[in-house]
């Protein structure tokens, strides 16, 4: 048996219905349809009542499911687009982010926001938000990279009692498989060293994981033992996993899909040549998406953001220095 | 499908109780009270933060509280509704104590003025931007719709100028398709800050919007208790009896600046002085005099028995431990073992 | 101020002559033919992401943008406008140069399909946002007021589903209040994506929402052209000479998927086969027979015109260069010196 | 004369609607009653029909700006605060930020942000929000800190053929004097050294360029010269600047009132470590806001934001290493 990134975060939201009657689900086409891309197939048929089709109102989407968590229940709410956050981007950093600290009352809900960049989806239906929402206190957000990372950091989330954003990766849904689910399961706020190396670290998260991987297989051939820490949430981020990689390996390169200015890159270097200024033999290097909208032309969006080729040179690069 | 766009309150039958309408009048007249002493601790510089006020607007929001079911309803108020607050059962020295900023406060000194709220209590603990909090009471009636329980009815408030805003709309929307027990009341008082109706919307009547969201208006005088008591125990009882959402619009005049900071020099004195734009307390007061629910004496006593419980807040609140910024705990996270340890 | 919240198109009198008639049906069936052929290259993998086409609301778009005046007028086209956009004045290369991805079509492959626009020609480029642009084209209108140019009409497109956008009553509302000459043409063709109106809106009828605004609404059988002709041109010219905006809502169904992706399963066998759900280039081409506008031979030639059209534009557009992105300037800034450079 | 940071702002825009017929404002209460700081204070009585009042309706508003510019006029929008520009977030990044990349017709407008702390305003009319706009390609975020540079900056923004989000600390309006407008002006992109130094480089902007000038003050009676900069706009941020006088320095703090993950200060702080890292003889160090909302009590606001003392006690602490 074999199940993708989508199977795994609609076997969570299924596992989360199953065992938890405060969870319900409201999006857009979620219901009958089963959503864009089919997170929520058959859910609305196995659990009757607590799967919603909402109007496209992604600012009452946001409050409903507010107003329902601070009264007992654990919504999740599907954003069909990511870039459609922005929509209900007041709810959350304002209503959601702010209630425990103002109330004392818990906010505890999920919005799974289906993030990233995909060959001719344009700039409106590939970005990825991470950066703006982790800049607002009160908020989770996580990167699952993985299967079983979707699998179990949703099935996490669901329980904490606080707004989560799950930035589930749109070009991971159906490529990325896995043969099982995981029964181990690494907590939210832990980072995973994916690859152990001598060389440099890679520190990134979501489908540049990827990316970095291939990038380390290619330096393999040339020698270079290229470390690679998969973030998994981007707020909390594990800073301790982050230097004890740099610690070993003297050299950091951080990367991400999103925009440039600003964003995990610039928090994770940031905290490294605060926090481990020592411990680096070399300027640490950021590989970001270029400064521009997200192209709508694959020939364009394959420059546009970082991949495999970019990150290797980036490396070789920084290993010259 | 009913579309009421224009029930005027005292077609709205349910007849007034002489009770009934005593106990709007004290609520009035409590929050009048309070309110004229938080505009004298202001004006004597002992406020932290800005201070927004209810005058003439005490009548619709107390009546909207009272016909509500404070511990079951849910009630969202907004920067006027202090008559509203109390009716639904905020003790007095909450709005004290969040005012001259006590560290026992329901906010404790972290949010203040009209931000104050006890969702546990059904009252959500509004943001600023309008609009906002309308779909927070849609889910809160979501929720107790999925745990089965019935006849809760949630009520916000907004003025004239927050329906202007997506928020709203998309609340409204939502509440119709879900069929949802909820009531909006629209406390029209001319103005949004400074700016008059005529270009805040271009309709004749804001509860003209109600048929385009399928869901039933009213149209009520605020300024009028009785008619006040009437119209909403009408729409909650729609609501509560499953006829979804209603929308209540009550004409009234903001008698005070936008905040106290604000002298409302651009409202023209031909506006405050039109009989429609008369004070509710007033009306209210010449109404128990006139049906002789109260003697002048006993009105006196009313008066100096709020004056009292005000007084009473005040001294307690002024007593009380303001925030000590080494004893917060800068927690924005329940999940504790989360929050970033000053990693900058 | 008038609120007719239904004027049926019929009623709405503008007699529609033979040869607007015939124009409406030439956009109709250029546009099906362009949509059936992006359609067959979308199944032969020819095109750069996703196909959303207007087949079925060709009479309501082509009616709304014959309406206006290209060229002076604003008209902002949504997802199933591809008739309005032609009859506006898009030429057809630039609709196939958008889909295959030529770097000649005017987003030159930065934005593709349906988002194409030229804001110099009084057509704003869609961003995918429902709802967003209907305040741009205030604002193109409050332009043309500052600069004192008289007369000029906007339109923008919505759907059912986009109603619910907060963005769509803001918009509205502040046209109301301004009294901007714009239209709003609602294509309610009964569902947003897979959801049904059911799950939308509550109200009997998206013009019901006209007088909420203090704007006249309009509705509109979204099959019959000479109907649609003579509901815009009603509510343009209204409009035009002072009327403020207009609320126009077709009633017709999405003949296809939602994009050629989707095969609609979720719209019931019974629903496509209402007879109020018929196929209004079917219909048209209908009246063009029975009132003797063109004989079975002349709708062939004009078919094969437009195939012709068609498959000019293709080989064309499948000729031109794709975007090379060593050419590509990267610059979202106009002030370009004020662009950072790879500071990463 | 003297004249005020406000004063500066309305003067800027009063010289606008004078020269340039395109120019109008657009906003709450800023006609007849000149807005909630009398920005606009007889304005509307000056340019008639230039002024306008709008509907409580930021996406609508920010909508109408973007259409208007589109069509030949520079738009100035007053958002009645920086907090509220949450709901024109759309509007903002997607429309006016992507229209010049997408359709080469430029968005030309200015929205007027107040912005940032004062006490006992609260959560929700404090805020600073430059971070979440310059993360995003297309926009021009200024952050001006003086009166010469809140009239020169606002000039110059109404000019530039991009839409530009003119971040304005309400701390500044009635506090900050100076005596005369400025003849000469730093043009945009260009950040100014404030005070020269040798033993290290604080990197700031907006209300916190004079905590930090005070700071700076305090350490010269122990013989500390700190070098100040103020950034004056944070996109684009003038890293040659900043790297300049990191090199003369050694030593780097970057400050800032806003919330701590990501934003202005990681930005430089990143920048410089992978541009500068060898001019670098410590750690460079960032000080922000506390990760939680912004308090409304003066007592939890006075410590959760930067100010003189800890700005002073962060770079003691980075003299130290
Ligand atoms: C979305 C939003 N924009 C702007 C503001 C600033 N603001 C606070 S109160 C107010 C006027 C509100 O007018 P109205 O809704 O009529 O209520 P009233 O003050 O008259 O009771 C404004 C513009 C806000 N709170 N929310
Ligand atoms: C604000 C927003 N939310 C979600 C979407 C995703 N989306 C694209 S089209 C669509 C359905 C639109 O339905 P409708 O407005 O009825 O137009 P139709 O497709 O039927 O022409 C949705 C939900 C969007 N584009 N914008
Ligand atoms: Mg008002
Ligand atoms: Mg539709």
């Amino acid at each position: 048996m074999s199940i993708t990134y989508l199977e795994a975060i609609r076997e969570a939201q299924a596992k989360a219905l199953r065992e938890d009657p405060a969870v319900f689900i409201y999006g857009q086409d979620i219901a009958k349809f089963g959503g864009a891309f089919k997170a929520t197939k058959n859910l609305a048929r196995d659990f009757p009542g607590r799967v919603l089709d909402s109007p496209i109102s992604e600012d009452a989407m946001m409050g409903m499911a507010i107003g329902a968590a601070i009264d007992g229940m654990r919504p999740i709410v599907e954003m069909q687009f990511a870039d459609f956050s922005s929509l209900a981007f007041n709810q959350i950093i304002n209503q959601a982010a702010t209630h425990f600290w103002r109330t004392g009352v818990p906010c505890p809900l999920v919005v799974r926001l289906p993030s990233g960049g995909t060959a001719g989806s344009g700039p409106f239906h590939s970005q990825s938000v991470e950066a703006i929402y982790s800049h607002y206190p009160g908020l989770v957000i996580l990167t699952p990279a993985t299967v079983g990372d979707a699998y179990s950091m949703l099935l996490e989330a669901i329980t904490l009692n606080d707004p989560v954003l799950f930035c589930e990766h749109k070009f991971l849904y159906y490529h990325l498989k896995a043969d099982r689910l995981p029964e181990d399961r690494l907590p939210i706020g832990k980072a995973r060293i994916v690859r152990s190396g001598l060389h440099a670290t890679v520190v990134t998260y979501s489908a540049m994981l990827h990316e970095s991987l291939r990038a380390a297989v290619e330096l393999q051939k040339d020698g270079y033992e290229i470390e690679v820490v998969d973030l998994r949430s981007v707020k909390p981020l594990d800073t301790d996993t982050v230097l004890a990689s740099v610690a070993r390996t003297g050299r950091l390169l951080a990367v991400g899909e999103a925009f440039p200015w600003g964003g995990v890159t610039a928090e994770v270097v940031a905290r490294v040549a605060s926090e481990g200024f020592h411990l680096l033999d070399a300027p640490p290097r950021r590989l970001n998406s270029k400064d521009t909208p997200i192209p709508y032309h694959p020939n364009l969006w394959s420059v546009h953001r970082p991949t495999a080729a970019s990150i290797e040179s980036a490396i070789r690069e920084l290993l010259k220095q | 499908m009913m579309h009421t766009a224009t029930i005027t309150g005292g077609a709205a039958t349910p007849t007034i109780t002489s009770e009934r309408f005593i106990e709007g009048f004290r609520w009035m007249l409590l929050s009048r009270t309070v309110e004229d002493k938080i505009s004298a601790l202001y004006t004597a510089g002992k406020i932290v933060g800005g201070v927004y006020l209810g005058r003439g607007q005490e009548a619709f929001s107390a009546a909207l509280a009272m016909a509500l079911r404070p511990g079951r309803d849910i009630f969202a108020p907004l920067i006027r509704d202090q008559a509203g607050r109390m009716a639904f059962g905020e003790p007095v020295i909450d709005t004290l104590r969040t005012y001259l900023g006590s560290v026992l406060g329901p906010m404790r000194g972290r949010d203040g003025n009209i931000h104050r709220g006890m969702p546990s209590n059904g009252v959500p603990a509004m943001i600023s931007h309008l609009g906002s909090t309308i779909s927070v009471v849609c889910g809160m009636l979501m929720a107790r719709r999925f745990r089965g329980e019935q006849g809760i009815v949630g009520a916000a408030t907004i003025g004239d100028g927050g329906t202007s805003t997506g928020a709203c709309h998309e609340a409204l929307n939502l509440a119709a398709v879900e069929k949802l027990p909820l009531i909006l009341a629209v406390a029209n008082n001319q103005f949004a800050y400074s700016t008059p109706v005529s270009r805040q919307f271009a309709c004749e009547n804001l509860a003209d919007r109600a048929c385009g969201y399928g869901m039933e208006g009213h149209t009520v005088d605020g300024t009028d208790l009785a008619a006040c008591l009437a119209v909403f125990e009408k729409a909650v009882s729609r609501a509560r009896s499953g006829s979804g959402p209603q929308l209540v619009v009550g004409k009234l005049l903001r008698l005070c600046g936008h905040g106290e900071h604000d002298d409302a020099s651009y409202v023209p004195a031909e506006v405050r002085t039109r009989p429609e734009n008369r004070d509710c307390l007033h009306a209210a007061r010449q109404t128990m005099l006139e049906n002789g629910w109260a003697t002048p004496r006993e009105l006196e006593t009313m008066e100096a028995e709020a004056y009292e419980t005000v007084q009473d807040a005040v001294s307690r609140a002024q007593r009380d431990p303001v925030p000590d910024a080494s004893r917060e705990t800068w927690a924005a996270l329940a999940s504790h073992w989360l929050i970033e340890g000053g990693k900058q």
